[in-house]
């Protein structure tokens, strides 16, 4: 497993840090304080440069053609695949699938599966803080096909609220839910849910988007059936998405894009699929993307992810414990307390201050921070706000982050004199 | 950056505390149309009671209703301060000034207008500087034009 | 319009090429002679640049964040929109829709269009020569909603057989062809072609994704309604593709892809969609290629559209009088013979070698062409054969490599001793 | 680059212009299964006769049609001339020794069958050399694997 026996003091964040030349950029003459990598993550120079390099010395086309520079391209697409099955702990490299994003491959989810396998009346599972990739497929499902969809309840301390789990679960199908909410930062108990499901009965499914950029992720002992993430998040390139899932299910899962590579055949009168993953990488494939989010992969695996989880749950708890020592009441900051079950997502409210005018004050002392519903609107509704401003923390980020964000905060109180 | 206090003046910061025509018509006899920013979440209502057909019609009354950013408040409050009272004709004359105001092409239509006083909505000329705010700022007033273009209540 | 004036003589060719840094490197001390464009182009260096300055200075969000980093992020990446709707005469650029590929264009196409327009019985419009790109999800959509497909066959030498075309048309819904074989390299006469599927009533849908990259486009002059292409055809990055619609059609079309940044607002019991194209960009979207894909235009532009066609046209026509001049009736040449309607796509069978084979000879040579079906199996069975070897070539080839495919087609005699 | 004589052996050539077993058999009673290498568009269909049952029932003839390239059609032809007459159970090691010969991942099952002898197919070898053309060489033999899978004809 990458990285599980790194000891914390092996580390050097400070040259981790160094890794990353946008952190080096200025802006009015000060560095930038990223800290929007729940939104998408920075690269660092080892992914630029395996992407650089392949575009002026490998480039070439993947699984089409038979001369040598194509057969490297297409070992380099396929070891890209074999280090993301080892990040996650898949049993085979065949079970990944590479997508545009984790919201190709939700909608792959719902429409493949959803599609082939509900009915009129069958209810679908999902939780409160879902992200819309993880709503918005189902419902247009549901518009489709009219299956049902029932949420999961939270806590006051948002976190899920299990009470009623079996009872929902009752009949179900399926249970779709975050590993790890993009606004709250709550950790939810995936393993226990994956059992809770198939339980009932239930096939489920994971929107690990969240959760994989900085944790240690095992499919096998959650036991999920499929599961969802994005290369962008975890410091690897856009343009391209994960979807793992048990071989047997994807196995029987009919196309969702059909085109070039997934077909064994085609005639005027049909086509007949070509085996897992090609059935669902339809045409040609983000090539240089995938040798990115390779290099991403042994990026992060070099650290090792638990290492990467210590070094955010300290920076979580700073971050937590310097706010609120600073503002106090003045400050609202949503999810669990406990870093044990929250990653480095902090969405606060600021005094009275709109979230969009807590972003501007910020940005100009260059601190970085989303402001918005986090494409997570029925989760805002439930907070009773339409948007927070949400600082969101990686491996690249350290004290004097957190330290920014708090002083750039003051900022505001001086405009809006409250 | 140019400085924040180009964003945030005083008019523009006293309409954002104390909005103006906040609240509700009842629909039908008005008209009304919702907005969306979907960067920030911003979701906004304008309410236009309408008398008369056509251009000359006059905008008797306006309500907003919704929630936003200091910019979207304000410039949705100045906005319905500035078209309480005027015909339909002057209205959107207003909304095409305000618009090139914020650099937002308008087909030219900016020499014609120029003429039109924008009053206390010339202090949201700063938000120009703030590019990802302009959105901010007209979705009053797109809007607005949503509510006018929306089907005769009866 | 792109480069229409740049008279011949002032494009640097040499030049052009040395901007390609791949066509540098050395297999075994000699360099690679690229034939395999009609696949996937090579990237110059200022679009490598372009990507790898981005990923080290300016990356962030697009059109979630406030910030300045992600404000001028959003604008780099609207202004590669506005790029492509230049390229292609498209009215606004908000018609163009960033897909993954063209085949996820043409899925949205035969989906969100087919799925909310044909009923069942309804007829589409194919003709034999098209990539499984534009098959498949007619396939696809035809299995869900029983849709009939009807096909415009071929004449001896490759064009388009218009003989029975408003018979084909008559009553059909859609008539979706390309306009540049991948295998044949016939042009087809789009305008026409256009005008006759909407005297029929029917809509128009042009696979572009071997025409943009190699001639001047004008969806305008040609009044198509949905037009696909791909990003990595045309020296731009993988992972992007774009769709260009008429903005009524858009607009009335329903979603593809659900979730984020796609949505005006999501409820436990519903979503309403954004605006065209964000109605169709959801998810997380390829950021970085989008902006590969703006230095690719403006690449393109720099050229000229038409001085790019001008240059494939000569060589084309060197390439035809080459090969036959030199094995005379030992290689048949698919496709017409007339460079007016071809562009530099060469598809061949030398001797009786299967084509891997001539492939694998020529791959000693370095000389890299594509051997298979092309992704044209219909049409592969109409031309009788299961393969066939193809050369195909761009603006960065020159006479120097089609020598080096003749002359490398000779160890191909040795071998088999034919 | 290996020399393209360590892949075009003589051997592989003649395999390739006298293709042994071509042809088919009526099914039932044969077995039978089609394979297809998407990359080039090879097309093979393994044909079977099979007497008895289980690991001792004999391959006691066998086709092979399609088209394909020097290395499918002639590792065809060579697979069909190695598996008649076998035992289904020395079928399965002679598609296992030679899977582990293209260096394909087989569980560690090729210490055992190690001393099965690959007779002309040893001519094959040298394909591992040219990592695109495995899939040319296994194409016979994995459609082989699925037409012995295939179930009883009857
Ligand atoms: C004519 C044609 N249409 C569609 C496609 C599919 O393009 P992509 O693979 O980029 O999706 C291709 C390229 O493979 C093509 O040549
Ligand atoms: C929890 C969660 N799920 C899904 C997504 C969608 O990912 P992407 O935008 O890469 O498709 C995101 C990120 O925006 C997310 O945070």
């Amino acid at each position: 497993m990458s990285g599980t026996n790194t000891t914390t003091s092996s580390t050097d964040w400070a040259a981790i840090r160094a890794d990353f030349p946008i952190l080096r950029r200025e802006i009015d003459g000060a560095p930038i304080v990223y800290l929007d990598s729940g939104n998408t993550s920075q690269k660092p120079r080892q992914v630029i440069e395996a992407m650089d390099d392949f575009l002026r010395t490998g480039y070439a086309p993947i699984n089409r053609s038979a001369y040598r520079l194509a057969g490297w391209a297409t070992d380099r697409y396929e070891g890209a695949r074999a280090a993301v099955a080892r990040l996650i702990n898949a049993p085979s490299a065949d079970e990944i699938v590479f997508t545009k994003n984790a919201t190709e491959s939700m909608n792959l989810i719902a429409s493949s599966w959803g599609g082939a396998n509900l009915r009129e009346g069958d209810a679908v599972v999902l939780t409160h803080m879902e992200h819309h990739a993880n709503i918005v497929p189902w419902q247009m499902l549901a518009e489709r096909q009219g299956i049902e969809l029932r949420w999961v309840p939270l806590t006051e301390d948002g976190q899920l609220d299990l009470a009623d789990l079996d009872q929902l679960l009752d009949g179900a199908k399926a249970f779709s839910f975050t590993a790890m909410s993009n606004v709250l930062g709550t950790i939810t108990p995936v393993a226990e849910l994956c059992r809770r499901a198939h339980d009932a009965g239930a096939l489920a499914i994971v929107d690990a988007c969240q959760y994989v950029p900085h944790n240690v992720t095992d499919v096998q002992v959650w036991d999920a059936d499929l599961v969802a993430f994005s290369s962008h998040k975890m410091v690897g390139p856009s343009g391209i998405g994960c979807l793992w899932g048990r071989m047997e299910l994807l196995d029987a899962m009919p196309p969702f894009i059909g085109g070039g590579n997934m077909i064994a055949d085609v005639r005027l009168d049909g086509f007949t699929t070509a085996p897992v993953p090609a059935k669902f990488e339809a045409g040609t494939p983000p090539i240089v993307e995938a040798i990115g989010l390779g290099a991403a992969v042994e990026y992060l695996e070099g650290i090792g992810m638990a290492e990467i989880r210590r070094h955010e749950m300290d920076l979580t708890r700073y971050a937590l414990d310097t706010l609120t020592e600073r503002y106090g009441d003045d400050i609202r900051i949503h999810g669990p307390d406990n870093v044990e079950v929250r990653g480095g997502v902090l969405s606060f409210e600021f005094r009275d201050i709109h979230p969009h005018d807590v972003s501007q004050v910020l940005d100009e002392r260059n601190v970085c921070v989303r402001a918005g519903h986090h494409c997570a609107k029925p989760l805002m509704r439930l907070l009773g706000v339409n948007a927070t401003a949400r600082a969101s923390l990686y491996l690249y980020n350290d004290r004097s982050d957190v330290d920014a964000l708090a002083d750039a905060l003051d900022g505001a109180t001086d405009i809006f004199g409250l | 950056m140019p400085g924040l206090e180009d964003l945030y003046r005083e008019i523009i910061l006293d309409h954002y505390r104390t909005p103006r025509n906040r609240g509700e018509l009842p629909v039908p006899p008005a008209r009304h149309a919702e907005g969306h920013n979907p960067l920030c979440g911003d979701e906004i209502t304008v309410y236009l009671d309408v008398d008369g057909d056509g251009d000359d019609a006059i905008v008797s009354d306006v309500k907003v209703s919704g929630q936003g950013c200091s910019i979207s408040q304000s410039s949705a409050s100045m906005m319905s301060a500035a078209v309480k009272g005027k015909s339909v004709g002057e209205v959107r004359g207003l909304v095409r000034r305000f618009k090139s105001m914020m650099s937002i092409d308008t087909d030219g239509a900016e020499q014609a207008d120029a003429d039109i006083s924008l009053g206390d909505l010339e202090a949201l000329q700063g938000v120009v500087k703030f590019p990802v705010r302009i959105k901010c700022a007209t979705l009053a007033w797109n809007t607005l034009t949503e509510a006018l273009a929306s089907s005769d209540p009866d």
